[in-house]
């Protein structure tokens, strides 16, 4: 059943505290037992300046953003066209303006939306301590229909430190914006959520990725603080030092990457966590580390690019660095979260891979899912916890092989600490002892060994999440990855809603390919369209270099911050039913 | 099993390999110094771990009987760093060459001496590049005409690995010469005994692309005065000296080292989810 | 076209750009002490270019009507280095945060200043990374809490870029502080005239990460000692001031900058092909 | 006319001067008349230890090594089965050794070669200052019908400093070994050379690759050495001083392609060479040049990888990187040299390349091409020169716009000194004028304009070089690239010769790719094989990902140092004509 959701952009300037009035209204729509979904948008002042929060609400969970907003609460109008493309507006949109701060600019009217006006800074000016945000928040609880109790309990919780007169100014501004609400014209209500038993998180992509990790069993990071995935860090620091592990700030991204593998090399799962730039600097160390079979995972919180590109804004565009960027022949792991909660999963998952196939995991989020925060059904426990094959007592007479050439590729590990298994680890190729070989013989049995163990490794069918409409398969198929999947999935409802049939392909476990898998998945489709948020499609090209695609493909791809909303994959999806 | 100390030999810290090293080469007698030094330290090789980066010294993990590293080029010292944080029960040392250390590695250098983890850093100096056949270092004089690279010298100040190294914050420095092995082991034993961040700078002969370099055991003197614990006036005395004052602790500081605190603690997975949860 | 003596005023270094900044940041000052120096060395705009890497105070050249390039974080320096070399008729200077150049730029701090090219490089230095919204930076004190990264604090030594700088080989050395323009510019324009690499610290407070730095204003006092051009002695006096001493030159060198030859000679290619020929 | 030839290999372990002795004899055949191709492959040891120069000799120009060797000349055996792979024999080879260093062993008897002895330190020793590798010379001279003469101008040039007597010394010892073959079984004779007008270079791909860039008119270089580019820069630092230029030796590899980003945007044409872990630090960097359109020439002489991997033994396997190792959508332009002398024309290329379209060009050569030494046909003078679109004048009352969208997607550039143009260059994203911008019309106009100019330019033919067998192309391909061109272009001439036909393809624009090029090229082609020296088959994908392929296309691969000789190449080309 189509999803039935309200999608609301608070905007304003710095001071207006637009991100705190989001945060508040998703606190109190979880509360409230709705399902939300918050982005953000800012300019590029470090402090004040513009900014935007994205939110959607459903009594069900949500896997992304509409194709346009419901409304948009503009606190004032700053350098709001600045963010006019990323805020879809249609002609039913609602946008309302404080009548203080003048006429919407013209730069959000090209799709006539519906105009009004509150006066927020005269309603909040009436009390004493009032401020617009509040009144904002006020009307926008009446027009979607969230109960008023759930607000209070969130101001109270949130300005408890502030004393109650706070929180007294606070729900007065509100209520008085919930008056005012009435004179306003309407746009969709939410039900009130039926209660139900099932838990929810309140969690930002961010998080969960942090949380992944040390459900993995990382206990070592380091890092160096880069925008949009600093916030991973910021919340492994304190978390690990309650499970017994250790965050370090490094002095850059070489240091980083490199203190992961020497804590790794001594036992300690590791991984980083950086964005393009620093992903760049850590290309050598990536290679040291499949060279020298150190497991470890970096996660990339992908920005657009190149170069420093736009720290705050979301592009599916480093796929090509995570899975070609290695000099020489370098076999290792890619994995790409396709949501929020699906970071958590993702990347617990990529620390077993890692440890399993002692070789560096890559994980790719974006801005997009990093910094958004959602409220979603509690994740599953999962059973993938890192577990390295150790070398643990020396055979007498045998000198130990680091770099065994074994069956499956992968060779037993000897931990330092171990007596009779010493060895050097090393990044040169080397034979099985991991003495330096020039030796083609040598080269070759590593490299093929070091491709086996990942190229025979039993993923399961965490490869991709598959998705058919309700009535089966079809033959259209929509294939993608990471944060594009959403969008995707949520137009495959919206097509299966009105008797379509297509299967939805979004792979998760980007490298190794998995030609097999894919074929079997494709089986019986003859059409398919890719879709990801690359300027140079990136994503298709991969596929066509690896997979045998149906004959008819369309290759849908577009740059960040923009993307593929749910209603241009059903118009693909409509034009090949029609 | 009954824990029985065991004893160790110098050879007992030594592989079967062969060193790749020139007949001559200053690298040999360092090898030499290290493993008398580990023996004497009576450390189980096991838990001992030599890491390095690229060059002919930066082969030696592979000469010794311990847990070894060989990464990329200059990134040995944040290899070491994450190994001793993560293992801090382990004996971490780092071996390495002037240009691994302080040209491509210059800045984990700064770094290493700054955070004072308690690893000990020995860099082999031959004021070249010996692995890629005879480049100027950054402890090269500017007037050696030696690489084709540089064939009018380089033109530049010599870096000074102890006086940065003590600026930076290394809690420990001293200068040895390769023509003197016994003299050697005794300071690296110093060195892996005292706490923090330990850099001992060794003048190793590149007998290959700087044959001159033969005349450095008759040039280089014992220091005469023992060291300081004050850094302004270790300051004072390493920017004046000519570099060939060696057989003696310089500095020894009193930082205690960085070691974040990672004990399991109470917490749980479990605690962290539940603030998640609604 | 008649050469006419062009005078400037400080807004003619302006660019129409509108900072990004916070209001009060410490570097608005920095900004208009560097164009003020630029009018008083009547320097044609199109002559200067001013590089730097990634940060609030790397944001500085567009703010400027000169040259200016805006690379990636920490790499300032080398570009620097590039320009200067390829084009040593033009003024270049350098302007970057605490953290692009001594965190992850660090190894080309120290080799900038060991190379002694005629660049000056100018440090805000606000002992955090202010850009990606508070996180410690090489030169913050070991105690601050305020970065969730480090929430206990970092437990490290600060990095003392005056002293690393002088052991590396910089051949101008001051430090200012940004609660006095009319000082810094005075002392910016010392520093371009200055042959060689000229470093100058900025106390340049971050008002938004770590508020506390508006006490700076209050702290900093004028240096009593006017500067040396002995690097020992200014090393000793380095290594015991509190860094807030500010206000005057601390340490000029005569070394003579790094500027190889490279006037066009008589040589060809056709000569270099003729070496190819049998 | 199939090519007629002798190969053979000079073996022994350092101190026999094993590199000298293969000089001194290419330097006499070039001497002689004579074409020639040397390479070497020597062991770990730093100085001394095993080595073997490969030669092959020829009336006319040499592509390639040939399948095996004619002769295998051992002053010794010491460690020579570390080489055994890359010295093939066949049955009618012949083995030379020092009967005073015992058998030759096993690992080199498995073609069961012809064997014999040549007691050379016994020879050498009856001569005062006699040296065993001046009698092998002799004996080589012998059996390959080089006349002695030439040998005679080469050790007096060589030796001149060392003086007459030992010239004499050394002469008496060849003389001594051309005395000694009388006794030898035989092996293949070359004519002696028609004497020619042609003008021959004896010269190496470093060299040609130093000299492509002076000629390109580069005057800054900054590098950082590494194996096997460091003789690029060796042979460009006293070069470029001849010429107006300078080469500074920097701390690092980031260091380095910074310095060449600060003197290319200061004016003048920059550029650095590397290898594989060199690049992959350089990766970042890159990306900024890309962003801020600064020209610059990076050479990769690519090594066996992934990490440190071999640093003296060759591979094609830094295609990925190359072409895909940067962080966002990042086009910029990759080009490889085919031969030895090839490597001046696409270096000198890649010069006028990047300057014309204002962004990096990556120039991959190999370990095989940099460090052999060929006797070559004098190259042709090239027309190429870098020259850049300059913005000289401002306009009135306009505001200079560094990045102008304009219609061939490059913008007139000022540089630093020009009045009125003051700009500032940025890595970030920004608007026309370089003024950092977030939001995304601005990204979409930059990315498209930055991939417009390069794949709008006119590229002429020297995308690839095609070549036909003599009876046309028929209805086969090879399609291949750098090193792996020469052993094809003499297996196409084999097969030629035989009557077959079929059509080389050896790609030098391997980015931006060129869809309707190749499809022209493949026009009548119904099966095509990819011929390359890469362990995953980099290549093959690539051309996958972007092209259309006949429908039976065979993909043949594998890791360095080993590659496709011209007969493996011929088997296949003769399996689909049979
Ligand atoms: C990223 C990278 N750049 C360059 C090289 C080439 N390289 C290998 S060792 C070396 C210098 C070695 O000098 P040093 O550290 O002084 O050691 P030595 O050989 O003199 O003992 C260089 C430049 C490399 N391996 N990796
Ligand atoms: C390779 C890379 N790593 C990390 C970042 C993120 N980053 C941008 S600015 C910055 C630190 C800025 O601190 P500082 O240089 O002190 O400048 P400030 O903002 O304090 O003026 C960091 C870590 C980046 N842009 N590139
Ligand atoms: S080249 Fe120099 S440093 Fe390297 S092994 Fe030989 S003598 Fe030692
Ligand atoms: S964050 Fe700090 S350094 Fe950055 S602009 Fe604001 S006050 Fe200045
Ligand atoms: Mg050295
Ligand atoms: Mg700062």
């Amino acid at each position: 059943m189509t999803l039935q959701s309200v999608s609301l952009v608070i905007a304003g300037s710095g001071g207006a505290g637009v991100v705190t009035a989001g945060s508040l209204l998703l606190e109190a729509a979880a509360n409230a037992g709705w399902y939300a979904l918050m982005s953000r948008s800012s300019g590029p002042q470090i402090r004040g300046g513009e900014a935007a929060a994205m939110l959607r609400f459903a009594t069900e969970p949500i896997m992304s953003h509409d194709d346009s907003y419901h409304l948009l609460m503009a606190i004032d109008w700053e350098n709001i066209t600045r963010f006019a493309a990323e805020i879809p507006l249609a002609a039913d949109s609602l946008i309302v303006g404080d009548p203080a701060h003048g006429n919407a600019p013209a730069g959000l009217l090209s799709a006539k939306p519906r105009e009004t006006g509150l006066p927020m800074s005269e309603i909040a000016g009436k009390i004493e301590n009032g401020r617009p945000n509040m009144v904002a928040l006020g009307a926008i609880a009446a027009m979607i229909g969230l109960p008023k109790e759930a607000m209070q309990t969130v101001v109270e919780k949130n300005l408890k430190r502030k004393g109650q007169g706070a929180i007294d100014a606070s729900m007065e501004a509100f209520h008085a914006g919930v008056a005012a609400a009435a004179d306003l014209p309407s746009i969709p209500k939410l039900p009130t959520a039926s209660a139900s038993a099932e838990e929810r998180w309140s969690i930002t992509g961010n998080e969960a990725t942090g949380l992944g990790v040390i459900r993995g069993g990382v206990r070592f990071v380091a890092a160096y603080p880069i925008t949009p995935a600093t916030e991973i860090l910021e919340w492994l620091a304190p978390s690990l030092a309650k499970v017994g592990g250790v965050l370090v700030q490094a002095e850059d991204e070489l240091a980083s990457i490199n203190q992961i593998i020497g804590a790794s090399y001594g036992g300690v799962p590791s991984m980083t966590a950086t964005s393009g730039p620093g992903l760049s600097l850590m290309i050598e160390s990536l290679g040291l580390a499949v060279a020298a079979e150190v497991p470890l995972v970096v996660v990339d919180v992908m920005r657009v690019g190149p170069s420093t590109g736009i720290a705050t804004k979301s592009e599916q565009s480093d796929l090509n660095i995570a899975v070609y960027g290695l000099h020489g022949d370098a076999p290792h792991i890619v994995v790409a979260a396709n949501s929020v909660s699906d970071c958590l999963f993702t990347t617990q998952w990529a620390v077993h891979l890692a440890e399993a196939m002692q070789t560096p995991a890559l994980v790719l989020t974006d801005q997009a899912l990093g910094q958004s925060r959602a409220v979603i059904p509690r994740p599953a426990e999962l059973a993938f916890i890192g577990q390295r094959e150790t070398a643990k007592t020396a055979v007498e007479g045998e000198r130990y092989k680091r770099y065994a050439v074994t069956a499956s590729g992968v060779s037993p590990m000897a931990i330092p600490g171990t007596p009779g298994l010493t060895h050097t680890a090393d990044g040169l190729e080397h034979n099985e002892f991991g003495t330096p070989s020039s030796q083609s013989s040598d080269h070759q049995a590593q490299m093929e060994k070091r491709l086996r163990k990942i190229t025979q490794f039993n993923y399961g069918d965490h490869w991709a999440e598959i998705t058919d409409s309700d009535n089966g398969p079809g033959d259209i198929a929509i294939i993608t990855w990471g944060s594009s999947t959403g969008p995707a999935r949520e137009a495959l409802q919206r097509f299966s809603d009105s008797g379509g049939r297509a299967r939805l392909i979004s792979v998760r476990l980007i490298a190794p390919v998995q030609p097999e898998k894919m074929a079997a998945a494709l089986e019986g489709i003859s059409r398919a369209m890719v879709v990801e948020q690359s300027h140079s499609g990136q994503f298709y090209r991969m596929l066509r270099a690896f997979y045998d695609l149906p004959k008819e493909t369309l290759a849908m791809h577009q740059a960040g911050p923009l993307g593929f909303g749910p209603a241009r994959i059903l118009e693909q999806l409509n034009s090949w039913s029609a | 099993m009954e824990a029985v100390a065991r004893k160790f030999k110098p050879k007992d810290f030594k592989s079967e390999l062969k060193p790749i090293w020139c007949p001559g080469c200053g690298d040999y007698t360092v090898l030499n110094a290290l493993t008398r030094a580990l023996a004497e330290l009576e450390l189980p090789p096991e838990e001992v771990a030599v890491v390095s980066g690229i060059g002919c010294s930066s082969r030696i993990p592979a000469y010794t009987s311990v847990y070894g590293f060989h990464g990329v080029h200059g990134r040995a010292l944040p290899v070491a760093t994450g190994l001793k944080l993560a293992r801090p029960e382990l004996t971490v040392l780092v071996t390495g060459g002037d240009g691994d250390g302080f040209s491509i590695g210059g800045n984990h250098f700064l770094h290493a001496c700054r955070r004072n983890v308690d690893i000990t850093y020995i860099v082999m100096d031959n004021q070249v590049y010996g692995m890629t056949k005879g480049q100027a270092s950054p402890t090269t004089a500017p007037d050696w005409e030696g690489s084709k690279l540089t064939p009018e010298g380089t033109g530049i100040n010599p870096f000074q690995p102890l006086v940065v190294g003590l600026a930076s914050g290394a809690n420990f420095i001293a200068r040895v010469s390769s023509s003197d092995p016994v003299n050697m082991a005794q300071i690296i034993v110093e060195a892996i005994r005292h706490p923090g961040f330990s850099l001992v700078q060794v003048l190793s002969p590149c007998v290959t692309f700087r044959p001159e370099q033969a005349e450095w055991r008759d040039i280089v003197r014992t220091a005469v005065v023992d060291f300081t614990g004050d850094a302004a006036r270790a300051a004072r005395r390493l920017m004046t000296d000519d570099g060939f004052n060696v057989g003696k602790v310089l500095y020894k500081g009193e930082r205690p080292p960085f070691r974040p605190e990672h004990e399991p603690t109470d917490g749980s997975i479990a605690e962290l989810e539940a603030r998640f949860a609604l």
